[in-house]
C-alpha cells in the first residue's frame, strides 16, 4: 500500500550549512513516525520542507505516491497537511479563538465572522487539552507558554487533516497537558491519519510511536520500530550518531 | 551660440510657465540656448542649481531668487567664474548685477489700491503668501504701505491676517472660513495675495453666499480671469510674463556679449533696497486686471475670450465679454 | 472609575482620547468665547474634518499591516487633478453626468496609482516607505503634467455641491430621518450581539452596560445632527443639515469599521500586522492583502480628492501638501501602533477630528502661523500623553 | 560571483548598491557626455551630500532602535537660525571668534531640541512619530520667531569658509597628506585585526581577501583625493582639494561607524533594535540609551545647519524643508530597516550619495523638474529593487 | 542560617486574573528548589517578579535576610539574581556571542568591544552544552530552537551569580544536551549556588531538585522534600492540585 507521505533525499542547505542532507523516510496511515535527534541535527527544517515554507534544494515529496512541490504553507494545507511549528506560528495580537481559526475562519450567513461560534468551539477543543485554561478570550500575547502551545496544537487538531505534523508539542506543556495530547494522537492514529512526531522526551516517544527517525548533522542516521529498541538504544543513536551496535 | 541657464526658484506656480516661453523665444531670436533648473523653493538646491548650470557651461544667468540674500553666494560662484548674473523678477542684493523685474512691492500696493478703490473703509482681511517665501513678505509690505493711512485714519480696520503653507488654495479656504467665522461675516474686503489664494478666498465667500465682497490677487491666471469676468474677484494683477521674459532674454543675450548690466537700455540704478545697495535695474510696469480692462488680456493674447468669458451670465457681463 | 468603565466595555484607550478632545474643545470655548462651539463653526469643522478623516480610516489598515503611504499629498493633488481635467477640459462641465464621470475616472486613477505602490511593496518586497516617497515625488509630479501647471475651474455646479458649501447638505428633515435610521441600526446591534451571546451561552457584558453604551451612541448621534441643524444654510436660510462630505465619511467609516472587525480579509489584515511571519505559516495570502491595502488607500485618496476640489470648485496640482503627515498622525494618535496588528477606525477619526480642532481653533483665536505651529505641537504632544498615561495607569 | 565575494568578506548588501550607484554614474555620464563625471561637478556633489549624508548618519542609529525622527528639517532650520542669530544679530559678524561660539551655541540649541523629544519618546513612552511630527511643527515656527521671518546676513568671513565655498577645501597637499594617513590607517587596522584574531586562532578571511579589501578601500580613497585636487579653486586656482563639508563628514561618520559596531553603547542600540524587550530584559538601561540617540540626532542637525548656513553665507527660516524625508531615504536605500536592529553608517552615506547624484543629475541634463521628480522616483524603485533583487537571488 | 531568597504572601495580579496569589518560599545556598504546576499556574510570573520584571502587587521578597525591591531586571541581576526566562530573551538579529555578552561586554584597553575574546569564551561555554554547535557567529534569528536555548543558558551560567534562575531550561534541548545542563547545575549546586528550577519533566526534577513547590492557579499547593516523595505523589498534587493525602 502506498505511503502517505515519502520523501527521497530530500536536501536543504542554508549557505554552507547542511541542515537536511538526503533524507528519504516514509509515513503510512494510522502510523506515528517519531524525528529524533541532537539541537540543531534538521528535524525543524526538515517538516518545513514538506509542509511547504523551504523549498527543497534536492529530491522530491510523494504525497500518496504522487510527487508534489509545495511553494507555500498554503498548498501543503490544501494537500491535507497540517503543522505545529516548533515557532507555534501565533498571532500574538490576537486571542486564543481568532488564532485557532486563522485563515479558515467561520461565517455567518451575511459572510461575516461568527466570532460567537467560534469562541464556542475554540473553547471546546482547549479544554480537552488544559482544562485550567478559561480565559482564551485574552491575546496570545498574555498567554503563559504552555498555553499559547495549547492554542496551536488545539489548531492543528481541531480541522481533520490527514497528515500531522508536530515540532516539539509537548516542549512547553505541563504534565497532564502532555497526556491529553498523548490520548488525542492515539485517537487520531485510530482515525489512520499519520502523524510526524519530534520531541526529545523518550518516554513521550515511546508511548505514541511505531517508528523513529534518529537524524544528526542533517543526515539520517537510522529508522528503527519501537518495538526492538529499548530508550538507551535510542538514547544512545542519538548522541553517538551511530547505528545500533555500530560499532559491534 | 551662447548658452543661458536660468534658475527658477519654484516652477510650481502656474505663472513661470510662460515666462519660459517668452524667455526662450527671445533667446532663440537672439540666437542663444536654454538651460534651467528648479529649486522647488529650496535655498539649498538653488544654489545646487547655480552649480550646475555653471558646470554645463553657461555664459550668463538668470536667476529667480527664492531669497535676496540666500543667493548671493551663487551669485558669487557665478562672479568666480566670470558669469554676469540677471535677477529676474526678484531682487538679488548684489551691485553686480542687473534686477529686471515688474516690482513686487508695487504689486502689492496695485492689489491694495484696486480693493480700496472699491470699498475704502471696511474690515479687511490680509491672505498673504507662504511664510517660508520672502516674496510674500513684499507683497505684504506694498499692501500696508498703500492702506496704512486709511488704518490709521480708522477707516480701515483689519479683522484677520494669515499666512497660507505652501500658497496652497485650501489652506486659504480654511483660513478665510475661520476668520469668516470669526467675525461673523462681517468682512468687507480680502487683500490675498495671488490668484491661487484668491481661489481659496473666493470658495470659502461663496459657501457663506457673500460672493461679491472685494477680493485680490495676481498672476492673471486664466481661473482668476473667469473670475474677475464673473465678479468674484475684483482684480488679479497682471505682470505679462511674456513682456518680463522677452526682456529678459533680449538683456541675457547683451550680457552674454560683454555689455555691462549699466548699459543696458532702460537701466536706472535703483537703491531702495534693504542694504541701500545702488544696483542697475529695468523695471516694467504690472498692469491691475479688473472687470473694465479685461480685454487687454484678451487682445493680447494671454487668455481667450471663451476662457476668460466662461459662463458669465450675459446680465451682468463685463464689456470685454459683450 | 476603571472598573464600571471596563465592565461596560467601553475601550479605554478611546474613552481616553474623547476625554482629551472634549478638554481641548472646552479650553477653546473659553480662548474664543464660545465662538468655537457655535453650529456654524461646528459645521465647518465636520467639513473641515472629512479629508483627512477619511484618508486616515485607509493608513490605519496599512499601518496596522505594518505599511506606510507618504504620498496620500500627492495622489490627492493627481486625482484631483484628473478630476478637473475630465470635466474642465475634456468633456466640459456643462455636459451632463460629466462629473459621475470625472469621480470614476478619479478612482481609477487613484487605484492603479496604489495598485503600482502595492506591486512593488507586496510583490518585489521594497520597503514600504522608500517606494511611497517616490510615489510622492512621481505623482505630484504628474499633477503637474496634467494640465501643465494651469488651475482648472470652475467645476460642474452639482459637483460643488458635494463638497458641502452652499447647499451641501442634507437639510433638517432628512438628517433627523438619518438619525433615527442610525440610532435603530444601534439599538438592533446591540439586541442581535446579545442574542447570539446567549446562543453559546457565552460570558456577556451585563445588561446595563450595553443599553448604557448604546444610549450614548445614539445621544451622540442626535446631538451631532441636532447641532448641524442649528446652523442656518446661508443659501436657503433653513438649517444646514448634515454636509455631504460628513456622509461620504460615515458611509467609508462604518464600511471600513466592519471589514476591520467583521470580515475574512479584515481578521488578515490584523493577523498579519501582528505577525507576518504566523500569518504567511497559516496559510493567508499575505502579498495580495498588502497589494489590496495600498488600492483600498488610492481609492481613499480620490474620494479625498473629490471633496476637496468641489470645495474649491478648482483643480490645482497644489493641493494635499503635507496630507500624508496629517493623515499618519491621525492614525497614530487614534492608537495605531507602528508596531503592526493594532488600530482602530473610530480611533482615527477621532484623531483627525483632534488635528482639525487644533488648526480651526488657532486660526479663529487669530493666532500668527509660527506660534500656531508651536502651540499645536505641544498640544499634540499633551493630548497623546494623557491618553498613554492614563492607559499606563489602567495598567497597574 | 557571490562565493568570492563573501569569501572576501565584502558584505553584498552594500557591494551591490554601489553598484546601482556606478550603474547610475555611468548613464548619467553618457546623457551629460561626460559633463557629469568632470571635477568640479564631483567636487559640488560631494559638498552637496554632506548635509544629507550627515543627518542620516544619526537616523540610521534612530532607525535600528526602532525610533523615527521627522524634524531634523526644522532642527537645521531652528539651530541655523540661532547661529545666525548670534553671529548677526547679538555679536555682529566681525566679533573674534562669535562664528566658534554660535557654532557652540548651535549645537547645544540642537541637542537640546533633541533632549526634549527624546524625553517624550524614552521617559514618556510616547510614539516617536507623534512626538517628532509636533517637533517638526514646533521647530520651524520656533525658528520663524527668532529673526521674526527675516533673513539674517552676512556671516562671519572665517565662517562662510566651512561650507566649502572660495578657499572652503583643504587645498591639495593637505588632501593627499590626509588620504595618505587613511591608507596607512586602513592598512593598520587589517593587519590589527588578523593579530588579534590569530591570537585566539579564530576563523580568518584568507589573507588575500583582506588584502583586496584594503586594497579596494584606498584605491577608492586616493581616486577621491585625485578627483578633489584636479579641480582648481576659483578664488587661488591651485587644486581645491577635500572640502571642508567632506572633512566634518568623513569626522562623523567614522566616529559613529566605530560607535555602532565597536562600542558598547552602539552594541546596546542594535540590541534594543533587534528585540526591545530581551534588551530590557539582559539589564540594559533602555530608555538612556533611546534618550541620547536622539539627543546626536539633534547635535547631528545643528553641524548640517552649520555647514547648510556658511554655503547660503545667511540665516533663513526656511531652510531644510522635506529634509527629513530625504535623509530617512538615504537610510532605508543604504539597508536600514524599519524592523529594527539592522543598518550600517557606510549604507546610509552612499544612499545619501545617491539620492543627491539624481537632483544634481538631473539639473544636469536639463529636465523639468516635474518630470524630473517622476524620474527621480522611478530611479529610486529601480535602484533598490536592483539592490534587494541581488541579494534576494543570494539568500537561494 | 539565613536563605539566600525568600518570598512572603508574594502577589502579582493582571487585571482579574490572579497569576500569583501569596507565595511564600525559600531558597537556600546550594539547594535547589523545582517550581512545578500546570500550564499558567504561575510559575513564570512568580520568577519575574522575583527578577524585577512585574512590581509585585502584594508581599515582600528577601535576599540574604534583606527585603528588596527590584524596579528593573538590571536591579535584580545586580543583586547577583540571573534568570533564564521562558522567552529566552534573545536579540535575534545579534549572534550567540554578542547576546551571551549582553550587557556585560568584554572590551579592550581601548574600551572598544573585543569581540574575539567574546567569540573564543563563547564558543567554550556553548561546546560543554552543545558540542555539535559550533556555527555560533550568525545571527540568533538563524538557529535551531534548542540553539537558542543553548545560547540563553550559556548566558546565564557564564557570569557565576549567587542565584540562578531558570524557567523551563531544557524545553527544547535535546536528552545529550539535557544531561550535560544538568550535570552543571549539580556543579552549581555545589559550588553553593542556590537554583529555581521550573520544569514539567518529572525526571528531570527528581535529578537536580532538593525540594519541590507545586503551584496550581497562581497558589502554592505544598512544598516537598524530593526524598519523601514518589513521581506519581507529584504527578497527583500538580494534575489535583491537593496536598499530598489531602483527600485522606
Ligand atoms: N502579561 C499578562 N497579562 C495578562 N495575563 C497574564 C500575563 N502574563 C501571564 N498571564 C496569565 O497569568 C497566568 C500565569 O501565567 P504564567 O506564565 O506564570 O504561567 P506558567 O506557570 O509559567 O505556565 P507555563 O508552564 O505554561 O509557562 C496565566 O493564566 C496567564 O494567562
Ligand atoms: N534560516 C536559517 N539560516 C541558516 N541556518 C539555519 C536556518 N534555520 C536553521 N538553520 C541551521 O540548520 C540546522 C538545523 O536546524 P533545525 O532547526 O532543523 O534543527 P532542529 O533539529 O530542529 O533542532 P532543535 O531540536 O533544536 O529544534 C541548525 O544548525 C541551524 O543552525
Ligand atoms: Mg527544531
Ligand atoms: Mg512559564
Amino acid at each position: 500500500m502506498t505511503p502517505l507521505v515519502e520523501t527521497r533525499n530530500l536536501t536543504k542547505h542554508f549557505g554552507g550549512i547542511h541542515a537536511v542532507e538526503r533524507v528519504s523516510c516514509t509515513l503510512h496511515a494510522g502510523e506515528v513516525v517519531g524525528l529524533l535527534g541532537h539541537n540543531g541535527a534538521g528535524k525543524s527544517t526538515f517538516i518545513k520542507v514538506l509542509s511547504g515554507v523551504y523549498p527543497a534544494d534536492e529530491g522530491e515529496i510523494l504525497v500518496k505516491g504522487e510527487p508534489r512541490e509545495f511553494d507555500s504553507p498554503a498548498e501543503a494545507r490544501e494537500a491535507g497537511i497540517e503543522t505545529i511549528y516548533q515557532s507555534l506560528a501565533l498571532a500574538e495580537n490576537l486571542d486564543a479563538p481568532a488564532n485557532l481559526f486563522l485563515g479558515r475562519e467561520l461565517l455567518t450567513p451575511w459572510r461575516t465572522l461568527d466570532s460567537d461560534r467560534m469562541e464556542h468551539e475554540a473553547a471546546k477543543v482547549i479544554s480537552r487539552i488544559n482544562p485550567n485554561f478559561t480565559d482564551i478570550g485574552k491575546p496570545v500575547r498574555d498567554m503563559s507558554g504552555g498555553q499559547r502551545q495549547t492554542v496551536a496544537i488545539a489548531r492543528a487538531l481541531y480541522f481533520n487533516a490527514r497528515i500531522l505534523i508536530m515540532d516539539e508539542p509537548c516542549a512547553a506543556l505541563g504534565p497532564g497537558e502532555t497526556r491529553m495530547v498523548q490520548d488525542t494522537i492515539r485517537r487520531l492514529k485510530d482515525e489512520g491519519i499519520g502523524i510526524f512526531l519530534i520531541s526529545h522526551d523518550m518516554a513521550d516517544v515511546f508511548e505514541v510511536c511505531d517508528r523513529v527517525t534518529v537524524m544528526k548533522n542533517g543526515a539520517v542516521v537510522d529508522t528503527v520500530n519501537v518495538a526492538d529498541v529499548t530508550e538507551e538504544d535510542v538514547l544512545a543513536m542519538i548522541i553517538l550518531g551511530e547505528k545500533r551496535g555500530g560499532r559491534a | 551660440g551662447e548658452l543661458v541657464g536660468v534658475s527658477w526658484s519654484n516652477f510650481q506656480e502656474e505663472r513661470w510657465k510662460r515666462d519660459q516661453l517668452a524667455i526662450q523665444q527671445a533667446l532663440r531670436a537672439a540666437g542663444a540656448r536654454y538651460i534651467s533648473a528648479d529649486a522647488q523653493g529650496s535655498n539649498e538646491k538653488q544654489l545646487a542649481d547655480v552649480e550646475a548650470l555653471i558646470t554645463k557651461g553657461a555664459t550668463v544667468l538668470i536667476i529667480l531668487a527664492q531669497d535676496a540674500n540666500a543667493v548671493l553666494p551663487a551669485v558669487n560662484r557665478a562672479k568666480e567664474a566670470g558669469i554676469p548674473v540677471l535677477a529676474y523678477d526678484r531682487l538679488i542684493e548684489d551691485a553686480g548685477v542687473l534686477y529686471l523685474t515688474f516690482d513686487n512691492v508695487e504689486v502689492g500696493r496695485m492689489q491694495a489700491r484696486a480693493v480700496q478703490a472699491v470699498k475704502p473703509r471696511g474690515n479687511y482681511v490680509f491672505i498673504k503668501g507662504s511664510p517660508t517665501d520672502p516674496n510674500a513678505n513684499f507683497l505684504a509690505g506694498g499692501q500696508r504701505e498703500v492702506l496704512k493711512p486709511a488704518i490709521d485714519k480708522g477707516d480701515i480696520r483689519i479683522v484677520g491676517e494669515q499666512y497660507t503653507e505652501g500658497w496652497s488654495p485650501e489652506v486659504a479656504q480654511k483660513n478665510m472660513e475661520q476668520i469668516l467665522t470669526r467675525n461673523n461675516n462681517k468682512v468687507d474686503a480680502v487683500v490675498a495675495s495671488n490668484d491661487g489664494t484668491a481661489g481659496g478666498v473666493v470658495a470659502a465667500l461663496r459657501a457663506q453666499n457673500m460672493v461679491g465682497v472685494p477680493v485680490s490677487g495676481q498672476d492673471g491666471d486664466i481661473a482668476a480671469l473667469n473670475r474677475v469676468a464673473k465678479g468674484e474677484q475684483t482684480v488679479t494683477v497682471w505682470k505679462d510674463a511674456r513682456e518680463l521674459g522677452k526682456a529678459a532674454g533680449a538683456f541675457a543675450a547683451q550680457l552674454a556679449k560683454g555689455k555691462k548690466p549699466a548699459d543696458i537700455p532702460g537701466a536706472r540704478t535703483w537703491n531702495a533696497g534693504p542694504h541701500k545697495l545702488a544696483i542697475s535695474s529695468v523695471f516694467l510696469k504690472p498692469v491691475a486686471i479688473t472687470r473694465d480692462n479685461l480685454k487687454l488680456v484678451i487682445d493680447a493674447g494671454w487668455a481667450t475670450k471663451e476662457q476668460v468669458c466662461y459662463g458669465v451670465p450675459a446680465a451682468t457681463a463685463p464689456p470685454a465679454c459683450k | 472609575m476603571r472598573h464600571w468603565l471596563e465592565k461596560a466595555g467601553f475601550d479605554p484607550r478611546f474613552t481616553s482620547l474623547v476625554l482629551a478632545l472634549a478638554l481641548i474643545w472646552a479650553a477653546l470655548a473659553l480662548a474664543t468665547d464660545g465662538l468655537f462651539l457655535t453650529p456654524r463653526n461646528l459645521y465647518n469643522l465636520s467639513i473641515q474634518t472629512c479629508v483627512t478623516a477619511i484618508m486616515a480610516c485607509g493608513m490605519v489598515y496599512l499601518i496596522v499591516a505594518r505599511q506606510i503611504d507618504l504620498s496620500v499629498g500627492s495622489q490627492i493633488a493627481f486625482t484631483g487633478m484628473v478630476i478637473a481635467f475630465v470635466q474642465v477640459t475634456w468633456l466640459g462641465p456643462q455636459a451632463p453626468f460629466a462629473w459621475l464621470l470625472s469621480i470614476a475616472l478619479g478612482l481609477a486613477a487613484g487605484m492603479a496609482l496604489g495598485a503600482f505602490q502595492g506591486f512593488w511593496t507586496a510583490y518585489r518586497g521594497l520597503p514600504a516607505f522608500l517606494v511611497t516617497l517616490a510615489g510622492f515625488l512621481m505623482f505630484r509630479g504628474a499633477a503637474f503634467l496634467v494640465a501643465d501647471g494651469q488651475t482648472l475651474a470652475p467645476l460642474a455646479d452639482a459637483y460643488q455641491r458635494i463638497g458641502g458649501g452652499v447647499h451641501g447638505s442634507l437639510g433638517p428633515t432628512g438628517s433627523w430621518v438619518l438619525g433615527g435610521i442610525a440610532c435603530a441600526w444601534i439599538v438592533a446591534q446591540a439586541l442581535y450581539a446579545r442574542r447570539s451571546r446567549k446562543r453559546y451561552d457565552a460570558a456577556m457584558a451585563p445588561a446595563w452596560a450595553d443599553a448604557l453604551k448604546a444610549l450614548v451612541t445614539c445621544a451622540a448621534v442626535l446631538a451631532f445632527v441636532a447641532v448641524m441643524c442649528a446652523y442656518p444654510d446661508p443659501g436657503s436660510g433653513t438649517g444646514k443639515g448634515i454636509g455631504f462630505p460628513v456622509l461620504i465619511l460615515a458611509a467609508v467609516a462604518i464600511v471600513l469599521a466592519v471589514v476591520a472587525t467583521r470580515t475574512r480579509f479584515g481578521r488578515h489584515v490584523f493577523a498579519y500586522g501582528g505577525n507576518p511571519e504566523a500569518a504567511f505559516l497559516s496559510g493567508l495570502r499575505t502579498r495580495r492583502v498588502v497589494m489590496s491595502l495600498f488600492i483600498l488607500m488610492g481609492a481613499l485618496s480620490a474620494l479625498a480628492a473629490v471633496i476637496t476640489t468641489s470645495r474649491l470648485n478648482s483643480g490645482t496640482h497644489s493641493i494635499g501638501q503635507m496630507a500624508e503627515l496629517y493623515v499618519i498622525a491621525a492614525t497614530v494618535i487614534g492608537g495605531t501602533s507602528f508596531a503592526g496588528g493594532i488600530g482602530t477606525i473610530p480611533g482615527a477619526i477621532v484623531g483627525a477630528l483632534l488635528i482639525q480642532t487644533l488648526d480651526n481653533g488657532m486660526v479663529l483665536m487669530d493666532v500668527s502661523s509660527a506660534k500656531r505651529q508651536i502651540f499645536i505641537g505641544l498640544i499634540l504632544i499633551a493630548a497623546v500623553w494623557l491618553d498613554t498615561f492614563y492607559n499606563r495607569r489602567l495598567a497597574r
